[in-house]
């Protein structure tokens, strides 16, 4: 394992730091417990959002603390979500009296985490409610699993939820808005390498020279199924048909489309693939009225990518566009 | 070991040991249908125990309670809620009692099961915790003797339910993405169970009563 | 190799088809020969800016153009410098009647293409001025060598010289601050591992397990040695020293500092080298005043960092801070 | 082959030949001790060329002039440029003339490799087609006897600077930034010199004059 850090149970620690230096007027990070949260938090009257989760999926969440955006991430070790301490420790740095929406994806581990937090803060008499993002249709739904993973939906929701918080909406309307984004949005990935966590020092599974993974987690978890390497028109089409087919999207539909590097790829190869996406959901007669393409919600240094297709409404629009001043989001401001 | 609060620290103490002594072996089993991080998960809950040891409290219920809150505090991931719930509904179970008996022993590992499949919602059969942990209760409370004994047919129980585990496909946590993918492997939580039951039917031999 | 591509001979075409289908708001792409674009372009009255070069180090340069940076940029085949038609009918899309800076990055094949398309322009009664970046310490820069490597500091360059321009610098201000800028900045990087070129379809080159090349270029070369794997508190060191030293960089200095992922290095372990960084600048009595961290002048998949110490003024700031609103680089606009 | 356009043309197309069977051996060259590209972006521009040979032109001149401007538009990278100037160069010495000499090919290899020096700035010994160029031209102008023979010559002399290259260290180029590592491997440029100057031979076999 080559890695730039100096010792596997202090990456995470270590990483914050060089955050923090590095954009000290959007955020400021603490330790014990770890949370990143808004330079100029709490925003007095504003609805708290907070999300979190396992690092390695960087910008996600922590470069998306900021005006516009999140108010706090909870970053736990990687892969690994964080403690209830740790979003207590947010909920106290960010309440800013307007209630908290914690945006949870959907994990075992994540889940039951935020869901003892929010006991707690509740206790506390904060008004807390937790959406929970299932967005990769790679994942079975049934009463009988552990349901959906949240994956790359999960960034645009934190816009567009972030968005309207800024914006004036109250708790009720943040948590209506959630909902309807989370109903709204479905994903899908896939790995051409596998990556390596820290602490285990080795790939956390093995591709052939000439294997895909299709259906492939955020965690270095395996996804659905190996196939054969293919071209990339082809492996676009894998990823997106089931996506379209699963809410259905249909002709006429006005989407954001999202194009996810899961670490590795570059640029060039993910604008191509996004290239494709366009051309496929316009022969469809999908109209993308928005699109965003870069690492976003990755999984350390994997190489793969993964496509988000996002039904959107005037209003979902208007708070995607609303301005935003993140780490790794920005514009308008 | 003693049945007070100094044999349950000791008790306690010889689990992180194993934990520590298996840390790459859960690892592996969760590498195989997981994300490779339950090993180092519970090393990190463990090791931290340890440091909140000492003078922890002076009855089994009171050293179970910050055994579960600091794992609750440390180990992130599904196992830490699923392990500190357990801790916790075993801790209250003992409420004040200064020394474990058999039955003690028995209703405390229920109520922890029954926290477990409260929070998680698992049944027997989705390759879970709750797959070492069900026949664990069963055995010991079928068993009779000392609190030895007791919790020695707990680990028997719970080391033939983790190899039980291998051939199921997951319906719970993590591995359930695997779908049938995840036939074939040991659940990682399950071998973790069994570990620590053994540990403490270890450190229990030869305690009385 | 596994790529997300179809077919390598098309790489950079088709990608360019998904960047203009991103961006359309910002860039438009022409092809035959390929020009990446302001939208709005040409800017009657401003200094036009231009770059260019090989592809596969996105988001340089493409990711650049827009308003406050580039008016266009030049993309050649991934690492291959592109040819004069390339960055004359650049010259043509954005020339707005006050003159064209052309920013090349030092190599023996893009000094030359655009040195030919220079000749052209100016022939066609065009002001073109041409400054060349050369800020990489790992190379010998003698009469008896093609002289320094343009890297990381390209970036800044651009942002700077790019919000000049915007800002209403005339052409004569335009090259004198991008020489200043030029003679201020000093880059370092190493390689974790290697890239793989499209049309190659092997690694550039083979590093072993333990093995880091340090002084790497962002074309796949080889770099100046080879060195066992450190920590990263003595790799940002090895790094960092012969930059500091070089200009050299002094107690009191006031600099922004870039740390630069060359692809396929993950932001949690970035992060980590720069807060390792600011700490070393700060033993040294340097002042950070900004940063930039991320993969902005990349080597396709390429994992390994560089970093980047610009020696800043307020005129440099100034321009730093200005509104830019492009693919990759976007603040107050 | 004649010694007159289509001639050229003829000796074109056998060189857009050898540069497709030897492109893999060009990137490996390249790979060593440059990026990988050398033998892709010739045979781009060969391909390119080779779609513009048709009716090129009526002189000698004509056909490697409109060579050189689809080489510099379409080659990219160090080479372009200075392939595209060694054929501009080549053509302008050529002039109107319908008909090649020996004494006219030796004069405009000669100003080729002037062109390349020109607007490379490498001297001999820098490890680039240069070293394979000046022992060309050097030695077409000791040969006598017919076109083909001159260039057999040149040839002959640019296989013998390629492979001189080997042991030199770059100073110029993408292979100067290697230093000392540059040492043992052949130049790309100068190998793709030779391999150019080789097919203009073959194909001027048996040609009069
Ligand atoms: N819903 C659940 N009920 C009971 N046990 C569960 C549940 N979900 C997961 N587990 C247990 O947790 C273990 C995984 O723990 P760990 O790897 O530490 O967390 P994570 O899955 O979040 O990475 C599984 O092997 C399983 O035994
Ligand atoms: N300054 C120079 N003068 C003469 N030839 C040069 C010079 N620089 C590079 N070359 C030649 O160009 C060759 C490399 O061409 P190519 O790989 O196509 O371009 P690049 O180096 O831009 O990738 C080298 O092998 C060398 O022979
Ligand atoms: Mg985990
Ligand atoms: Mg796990
Ligand atoms: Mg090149
Ligand atoms: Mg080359």
């Amino acid at each position: 394992m080559k890695k730039i850090i100096n010792d596997p149970s202090t990456v995470v620690e270590e990483s914050l730091r060089g955050l923090a230096a590095a954009h000290g007027d959007i955020l400021k990070v603490r330790t014990e417990p770890a949370v990143i949260y808004r330079a100029d938090a709490p925003v007095t009257g504003k609805v708290a959002v907070i999300s979190g989760g396992g690092s390695g999926h960087e910008p996600l969440h922590g470069g998306f603390v900021g005006l516009g955006m999140l108010d706090a991430a909870a970053p736990g070790p990687v892969f690994t979500s964080p403690t209830p301490d740790q979003v207590q420790a947010a909920v106290e740095h960010v309440d800013g009296g307007a209630g908290v929406l914690l945006i949870v994806k959907n994990y075992t581990g994540d889940v039951l985490n935020f869901e003892t937090a929010a006991e707690f803060a509740s206790a506390d008499g904060v008004d807390v409610r937790t959406v929970v993002i299932d967005d990769d249709v790679a994942v079975k739904d049934s009463l009988y699993t552990a349901g959906r993973r949240g994956v790359g939906g999960t960034a645009l929701l934190e816009k567009i939820v972030g968005g309207a918080a800024e914006g004036g909406y109250n708790l009720d309307e943040c948590e209506a808005l959630a909902r309807r984004v989370i109903a709204s949005v479905r994903s899908m990935g896939v790995a051409l390498t596998a990556c390596t966590v820290p602490h285990v020092g080795e790939p956390s599974f093995v591709l052939e020279d000439d294997e895909i993974e299709i259906g492939i987690g955020i965690h270095g978890e395996p996804g659905r199924r190996r196939v054969p390497h293919q071209p990339a028109d082809q492996l676009v089409r894998t990823l997106l048909d089931p996506v379209l087919e699963d809410l259905p999207f249909a002709s006429g539909d006005r989407v954001l489309l999202f194009t996810n590097s899961m670490g590795g790829t570059p640029l060039v190869e993910l604008y191509l693939a996004h290239g494709i996406a366009e051309r496929l959901l316009a022969e469809r007669g999908i109209t993308v009225e928005r699109r965003l393409v870069g690492p976003y919600v990755t999984s350390l240094e994997m190489q793969g990518m993964s496509l988000t297709v996002l039904k959107v409404d005037d209003e979902m629009l208007r708070w995607w566009d609303a301005p935003v001043r993140t780490a790794a989001l920005r514009w308008g401001a | 070991m003693t049945c007070d609060a100094t044999g349950v620290i000791a008790a306690i103490r010889s689990a992180a040991a194993v934990v520590d002594e298996h840390r790459d072996e859960l690892v592996d089993l969760d590498r195989e249908i997981g994300d490779a991080d339950h090993g180092e998960n519970l090393k990190r809950g463990f090791t931290a125990v340890l440091s909140k040891l000492d003078n922890a409290g002076d009855t089994p219920g009171a050293v179970l309670k910050v055994v579960a809150s600091t794992l609750i505090s440390t180990v992130g991931g599904a196992a830490g809620p699923l392990y500190g719930t357990a801790f916790l509904r075993a801790a209250a179970k003992l409420g004040t009692t200064g020394t474990l008996t058999p039955e003690s022993v028995v209703d405390a590992l229920d109520a922890a099961l029954e926290g477990v499949v409260a929070r998680g919602k698992a049944e027997a059969g989705d390759k879970t915790m709750v797959d070492a942990l069900t026949p664990a209760v069963a055995a010991a409370r079928a068993a009779s003797g000392s609190v030895a004994d007791v919790l020695k047919a707990a680990a028997d129980a719970a080391d033939q339910g983790a190899q039980d585990t291998v051939p199921l496909v997951a319906r719970k946590g993590r591995a359930s993405y695997l779908g049938e993918r995840s036939a074939g492997h040991m659940d990682p939580g399950a071998r973790s169970t069994a570990l620590l039951l053994r540990a403490f039917a270890d450190a229990a031999q030869g305690a009385t009563p």
